[in-house]
């Protein structure tokens, strides 16, 4: 299996949100947790571009590396997910995240933050495959489905494309062939540099 | 001559299509300013602030300097005073003799407060740090919410114990001389230290403690109640594993001087009083 | 900087392996997904593929003994398509219609939520009529009794034009239709919709 | 639309005014973006706001609203000055091409900027743009309509394309997105005050042609009336039904209203809105259908409300006609939960219960597949006749099968077929009409002529010319047995023409010979039954330009306009913008659908957008001693006036404010939460903009005019 990779085109983002409604109703994820988010920088001005932005599942993950418990893991085809029965929500991997991805929804005692919530590229978690508890915890494990994920199959005007990296790459510079611009993939240059 | 051929015609070409750009440029506009590199600095603010500032420094710290460096503290600073404890051995005082009322039920009530709650905070954040030998879960869950219920209980003991001490712990002129010969710990002999009701090293763990413990308080509130933009989040989390490396260091000092170098010194907190021959020696310069 | 945890957690391979426990779905999901990518772009889109990540058995694996209907986006005038999947008369999930001519797939937030139409809890449940100021909830029999007897009398009164209907674009056209009949049998043309607006 | 969202895949060049497609139909930005990047199609939006569809645009164009024709006809008039236009299209196949032409020449690109306030260069450099980059396709929506001029404007847009000879082209036509989802499809049906299904009007000869599809006397039917006159007369519209239970506008009716049925009709999307509120109150019947409680019931205090639960689209089934209008079957996905019924249930009790079941259903047994063969049988006029409900099921069914460029089947059960099947649908073997008016293809292949509809030779008051109405010779669909114009066919079964010809005998027959049932003419600029032959500005009811009344006056006043007095001249007040400086303009937001009753009891669409607010200019903003998120009154001339939270944007300039109108739930900074069910309150609850835009209404059509107000801001 090759590598999983997401790509928003800026120059197709529309700001609709269908990506990420998508993913909330998919997952039935609750209110004030955002699995994907939708930027918008130069508002009301020209120049002004969106982008839809969750967890990149980056090569060399901080997330992974500041976990102190170890719930943060990555699957051999570049997917990172999260073990919530491990997690102590301690926060870390926000702050190492370059995207903002993880998510914490309160109501534990005291308010504390609960185990974290990202993108799981639709690929559920470490329970077992379309079981009850997975759905519950993680939501749909579209990927073991043989589906892609819900976000980018939703979108809008396919401006966030997911999917293993070669393909994705591959559509992204024939589009960017045909309308003879550079415009860059965002995000690529710190989810997947290579060391 | 023919060298120049091909040059010419590249000219020749990019002439033809510069030409040609530019009188279709008018209509055939371009797609407005293409992303560029700060377009995407912009949007990355906007999700978690400056990443490359502190969120790299961070990540580097806490994926792997933070838990070497807890491990020294829990390694090395015990491993030192056990030398210590081989080599030059408690210092044995009779508490016999007269008795000196030294803390008050107050001051005791606050200090065993302030005690516990530290004790467990550093029991919980140790946890916390070498979480991934637990393997995480419902244990370092409650680990957290024990965490946080000592962090409220110390701060508040931590509050009223400036209050009793702060005026004792002022530094005196003498305190640098007890710093020189290190208390003389390092001598089995006993000589009079200078030191007033507290000595330098006392009161270098009261201000840690203290106002130490106020800076972890804030920054630990910060890291619990995520408000902040991330780069605040992030020197939080920076400072409250640095100051708690050195918090946990000392307490273990304070530890072994109340348990074992000090031989039952540790009773002077219990009933209040110290004998008059620990005194003369330890904290010459009291008046009592 | 995560080099070392990660090669640890994949060369044990406990966790990873964690993941597809059953095997054959792992297979399975290996050969369907770089087809189903390819579709997704709506660039390299060809019914070949797209009918082979939609065929029935990957897409009951996860609610199985669920039934696809094919139906249409109740927000715009674009009209996308509308894959739901039905189990035991519950919509339990929003599939994508891939390969609806229109849409492609595509959602805007309002049609990505399509779900929360019928599930949503704000929804009305029972008829309802204000009495002394306060809701009252009635039964269907006597509101249409109520509401018949009273248009009958306003109508025997002040003649059918005392009557207006304001009917909608957002039912269907065969509704749309029995709205604009209605207004006929009834003996008035004070009828119109948001058309209009 | 004339063409299709996909087809807008071909186009060489875009023009939207007065659509926020990026917001309001999100989707069809696919196919646009498409066009953007693959044709490298320039993208040129006109819109007082730089909306989310102007981020996208290659060429922003910001303009006064309502003066919208004056920037048409600017456009035309350079076109024409610089010698772009198709002539041949326009000899063959456009009426009163000269006389429109003499009106355009007022319109230099000075002047337009004098009105507009675009600058004459930008004028020239659009008219460029689109001269240059052929086909254009031109969409408009509510930007372009909801005006006292906006009949006007419409023509203005179709006028363009006429004279860029982009009808009937792939990549071209006049693409108006609708808005609701069904939009398209009640408007076919006519759920209108002044026509019958398939538009054919309130004449006798329409209501006799019903009578025959419903199989009941016309006598019966006209029993049912007051007076049989009142049967030809266009009743209320759902912009003014207000003044009939008000009373506060002379109307045209013997009684007032005094009963509302609101079936699936959110209110607050009435302009003025708090006199509808006044209307509620005074009813002494008011049933509201709808899924959710509509905001109707909030701010109807009376107990003369019931609010009856009806089921979501998605609980039951029937055909649903897109912008495309293509025809698509909306399949039931579940049962009415609850308590809830769907339409057709209710629609059957009430019949049942007033007493004309057996009339009103007698030929509609199976529900709705009936209704939609009683529909086939009827609505000729536009070609509703093809499309049964087995031929809308079995494009569903294969939907893969249709080719995303042209929409077309390849192989497959509808193989040949246009996906939808697009009205015209001529015949139950025919593909549906990708596109209007394309003359390339033969009629049985979805090619389609102008329509001969007014007459055969006309005069022209303006110029004395007259014209013939028909096409010119040579232009005709392939295959046809006249080759040039045609009259519509009639008398083919004697005593009927191809509108009432229930056998459809005349259809098949105009098909069989290759021609379109409805002649073949010329497309006219010039419309002598309106009161502007040729689209011109007028200034907007309350301008803030008070020096263009002088020069673009409105209309005078319509006494019986949708049977309620219509002020025009009296309204307009050239000192009213100076308590009242600034323009008020409404619109959407992706995240909420009209009166955003279902989209605001959505939790997660609240929570995308949870709050009402108006947008301002920071410049407009600080100068009047704002602060951005702070809550502020906004007035209109009328005495609405909203408080919602000021949101500092350079979207719109320094002379409007903007305000999304999908909010409701308070009123005048009220809250009527209490007033709903309990629990049954939206999520999101906001003052309406609609109780601040002003009074207008366009002298054709009524609509309401919102998108050209005045209004004065201050501090809450």
């Amino acid at each position: 299996m090759g590598r999983m990779k997401f790509l928003c085109d800026i120059e197709r983002c529309i700001d609709c949100s269908g990506c990420v409604v998508a993913c909330k109703e998919g997952h039935h994820i609750p209110v004030g947790v955002n699995r994907r988010r939708v930027i918008t920088i130069n508002q009301g001005k020209p120049g002004e571009k969106s982008i839809s932005v969750a967890c990149m599942h980056c090569a060399d993950a901080p997330c992974i590396a500041v976990c102190p418990v170890d719930a943060i893991y990555q699957r051999d085809d570049g997917i990172v997910l999260v073990s919530k029965e491990t997690c102590i929500g301690c926060g870390y991997c926000f702050m190492a995240c370059p995207f903002g991805a993880p998510q914490f929804p309160s109501g534990q005692v005291f308010g504390a933050r609960g185990a974290m919530d990202k993108c799981t590229f639709c690929a559920g978690g470490p329970e077992e495959t379309f079981s009850e508890k997975e759905k519950t915890l993680y939501g749909q494990n579209r990927i073991a489905e043989g589906k892609v994920p819900l976000c980018a199959a939703m979108c809008a005007t396919k401006a966030l494309l997911a999917g293993d990296a070669d393909e994705v790459a591959d559509v992204y510079r024939e589009r960017v062939f045909k309308r003879g611009s550079g415009a860059n993939a965002w995000g690529w240059d710190k989810a997947y540099q290579k060391k | 001559m023919k060298k120049l051929i091909l040059p010419g015609c590249i000219l020749f070409w990019a002439m033809a299509t510069l030409a040609i750009a530019q009188s279709q440029g008018q209509l055939l506009t371009n797609f407005g300013p293409s992303p560029s590199t700060a377009a995407f600095h912009e949007i990355n603010g906007l999700f978690t602030g400056d990443w490359q500032q502190y969120g790299q420094l961070f990540t580097e710290l806490q994926s792997k300097i933070f838990s070497q460096i807890f491990l020294l503290v829990v390694t090395v600073v015990p491993l030192i005073f056990l030398l210590h404890y081989l080599v030059i051995g408690p210092m044995i005082f009779s508490h016999e003799g007269r008795q000196i009322y030294y803390f008050n039920l107050f001051a005791r009530c606050i200090h065993w407060c302030a005690a516990i709650s530290f004790a467990l905070l550093v029991l919980t954040g140790l946890l916390i740090i070498f979480g991934s030998l637990v393997g995480g879960g419902v244990l370092l869950r409650s680990g957290r919410t024990v965490h946080l219920i000592s962090a409220a209980i110390f701060s508040v003991s931590a509050l009223f114990m400036l209050l009793i001490w702060a005026k004792d712990m002022i530094y005196a002129p003498y305190d640098f001389m007890w710093m020189l010969i290190m208390g003389g710990y390092l001598s089995k002999k006993k000589k009079p230290v200078p030191a007033g009701k507290f000595n330098a090293g006392q009161k270098s763990w009261f201000w840690l403690a203290t106002l130490g413990g106020m800076v972890m308080a804030v920054s630990g509130y910060f890291l619990y109640s995520f408000q902040g933009s991330p780069d605040t989040l992030r020197l939080s989390a920076i400072i409250h594993n640095f100051l708690g490396a050195a918090m946990i260091a000392v307490f273990i000092v304070h530890l072994y001087m109340s348990l074992f170098a000090i031989k039952g010194a540790i009773r002077s907190m219990i009933s209040g009083y110290k004998a008059e021959a620990e005194l003369t020696i330890l904290h010459s310069r009291f008046k009592f | 900087m995560a080099q070392r945890k990660i090669r640890k957690s994949s060369s044990v391979g406990t966790k990873t392996s964690r993941v597809t426990l059953n095997p054959k779905v792992a297979r399975r999901s290996f050969l369907k997904l770089s087809a189903a990518t390819a579709a997704l772009t709506g660039v390299a889109m060809t019914t070949r593929m797209t009918a082979k990540a939609a065929s029935p058995a990957v897409a009951n694996a996860a609610y199985p003994d669920s039934k696809m209907v094919r139906s249409i986006c109740t927000h715009c005038a674009v009209g996308c398509g509308i894959n739901a999947e039905v189990r035991n008369g519950v919509w339990v999930r929003q599939e994508v219609a891939q390969d609806h001519p229109v849409s492609r797939g595509g959602y805007c937030c309002k049609g990505a939520s399509a779900i929360d139409m019928v599930t949503s809890e704000k929804r009305l449940k029972n008829p309802m009529k204000r009495v002394n100021g306060k809701w009252q909830k009635i039964t269907w029999d006597q509101a249409m009794s109520e509401v018949a007897a009273k248009l009958t009398a306003i109508r025997d009164k002040d003649g059918p034009d005392a009557l207006h209907l304001n009917g909608s674009a957002k039912v269907s056209t065969e509704m749309a239709y029995l709205q604009r009949k209605f207004a006929a049998f009834w003996g008035s043309n004070n009828v119109d919709h948001q058309a209009r607006i | 639309m004339t063409n299709s969202l996909n087809d807008m895949r071909h186009a060489k060049s875009f023009i939207f005014i007065g659509s926020n497609a990026a917001e309001a139909h999100p989707i069809s930005m696919q196919h646009i973006l498409h066009a953007k990047e693959v044709n490298n199609a320039p993208i040129i939006v006109v819109d007082p706001r730089f909306t989310k569809l102007a981020a996208k645009a290659t060429e922003f164009v910001r303009i006064r609203p309502g003066s919208d024709c004056a920037f048409i006809m600017g456009l035309i008039n350079e076109i024409i000055q610089n010698g772009w236009e198709d002539k041949e299209f326009i000899r063959t196949r456009v009426a009163g091409y000269q006389e429109m032409a003499e009106v355009a020449t007022q319109y230099t690109p000075e002047e337009v900027e004098n009105i507009t306030g675009i600058p004459a260069d930008q004028v020239r450099k659009v008219a460029k743009i689109l001269a240059t980059n052929r086909p254009t396709s031109l969409t408009w929506c509510m930007g372009g309509t909801q005006h006292s001029i906006g009949s006007s404007i419409t023509r203005a847009f179709c006028i363009l394309q006429l004279v860029l000879g982009n009808m009937g082209k792939s990549g071209g036509g006049t693409n108006i997105f609708r808005g609701h989802d069904n939009v398209q499809g009640a408007t076919d049906m006519c759920v209108l005050s002044d026509n019958l299904p398939g538009y054919y009007g309130l004449s006798d000869g329409a209501w006799k042609h019903w009578c025959r599809v419903w199989d009941v006397d016309y006598d019966y039917i006209a029993s049912r009336f007051k007076e049989k006159e009142w049967m030809n007369a266009k009743g209320f519209t759902l912009s003014r039904w207000y003044e009939g239970v008000l009373g506060e506008e002379k109307i045209e009716q013997y009684t007032p209203i005094k009963a509302m049925i609101q079936w699936g009709c959110g209110s607050n999307s009435n302009s003025q809105y708090n006199r509808v509120v006044q209307a509620y109150n005074k009813l002494d019947l008011f049933v509201i259908i709808d899924p959710f409680p509509t905001m109707a019931a909030a701010t109807c205090t009376t107990d003369n409300v019931y609010l009856l639960p009806c089921s979501s689209q998605y609980e039951t089934s029937g055909s649903v006609t897109s912008t495309s209008r293509q025809i698509q079957w909306r399949h039931k996905i579940v049962d009415p939960i609850g308590g809830c019924r769907d339409d057709y249930t209710i629609m059957k009790d009430l019949v049942g219960r007033l007493g004309f079941a057996d009339e009103f259903y007698k030929n509609i047994k199976e529900v709705p597949e009936d209704i939609t063969r009683e529909i086939n049988k009827g609505t000729l006029t536009i070609g509703y006749n093809g499309q049964t409900p087995e031929r809308i099921k079995k494009h569903m069914e294969n939907w893969h099968t249709f080719d995303i460029e042209t929409l077309q089947a390849k192989g497959g059960p509808c193989d040949g077929e246009y996906y939808g099947m697009p009205w015209p649908c001529w015949t139950e073997t025919h593909p549906g009409t990708p596109i209007l008016y394309d003359v390339s293809k033969s009629v049985a292949e979805g090619g389609l002529p102008f329509r001969n509809r007014f007459g055969m030779d006309t005069t022209y008051v303006m110029s004395g010319r007259e014209e013939n109405q028909l096409a010119a010779q040579g232009i005709c669909n392939p295959g046809s047995e006249v080759k040039g114009g045609y009259a519509e066919f009639k008398d083919v079964v004697p005593g009927t023409n191809w509108k009432t010809d229930l056998s459809q005998k005349t259809i098949k027959d105009a098909i069989a010979r290759g021609m379109a049932p409805f002649g073949n003419a010329r497309a006219r600029c010039v419309v002598w039954t309106f009161p502007d032959q040729v689209p011109i500005h007028r200034e907007p009811l309350h301008s803030p330009r008070p020096d263009l009344i002088e020069k673009y006056p409105t209309y005078e006043d319509k006494p019986n306009h949708f049977r309620v007095f219509t002020r025009y001249k009296s309204e307009q007040n050239s000192n009213l913008v100076k308590d009242f400086p600034y323009v008020l303009t409404t619109g959407r937001m992706v995240e909420h659908m009209g009166g955003g009753a279902e989209t605001r009891s959505n939790k997660y669409l609240s929570e995308l957008q949870p709050e009402m607010y108006a947008e301002i200019n920071p410049v407009l903003g600080n100068n009047l001693g704002l602060r951005d998120g702070e809550m502020i009154w906004i007035e209109s001339p009328e005495g609405g006036k909203v408080k919602v939270k000021a949101f500092f944007t350079e979207r719109v300039d320094a002379k409007t404010i903007f305000m999304p109108y999908h909010f409701g739930g308070t009123l005048m900074g009220e809250s009527l939460a209490g007033n709903y069910p309990a629990g049954h309150e939206p999520y999101v609850m906001g003052d309406a903009a609609n109780v601040c835009t002003n009074y207008g209404y366009d002298i054709i059509t009524q609509i309401q005019a919102t998108k050209d107000g005045l209004c004065k801001v201050s501090r809450a």
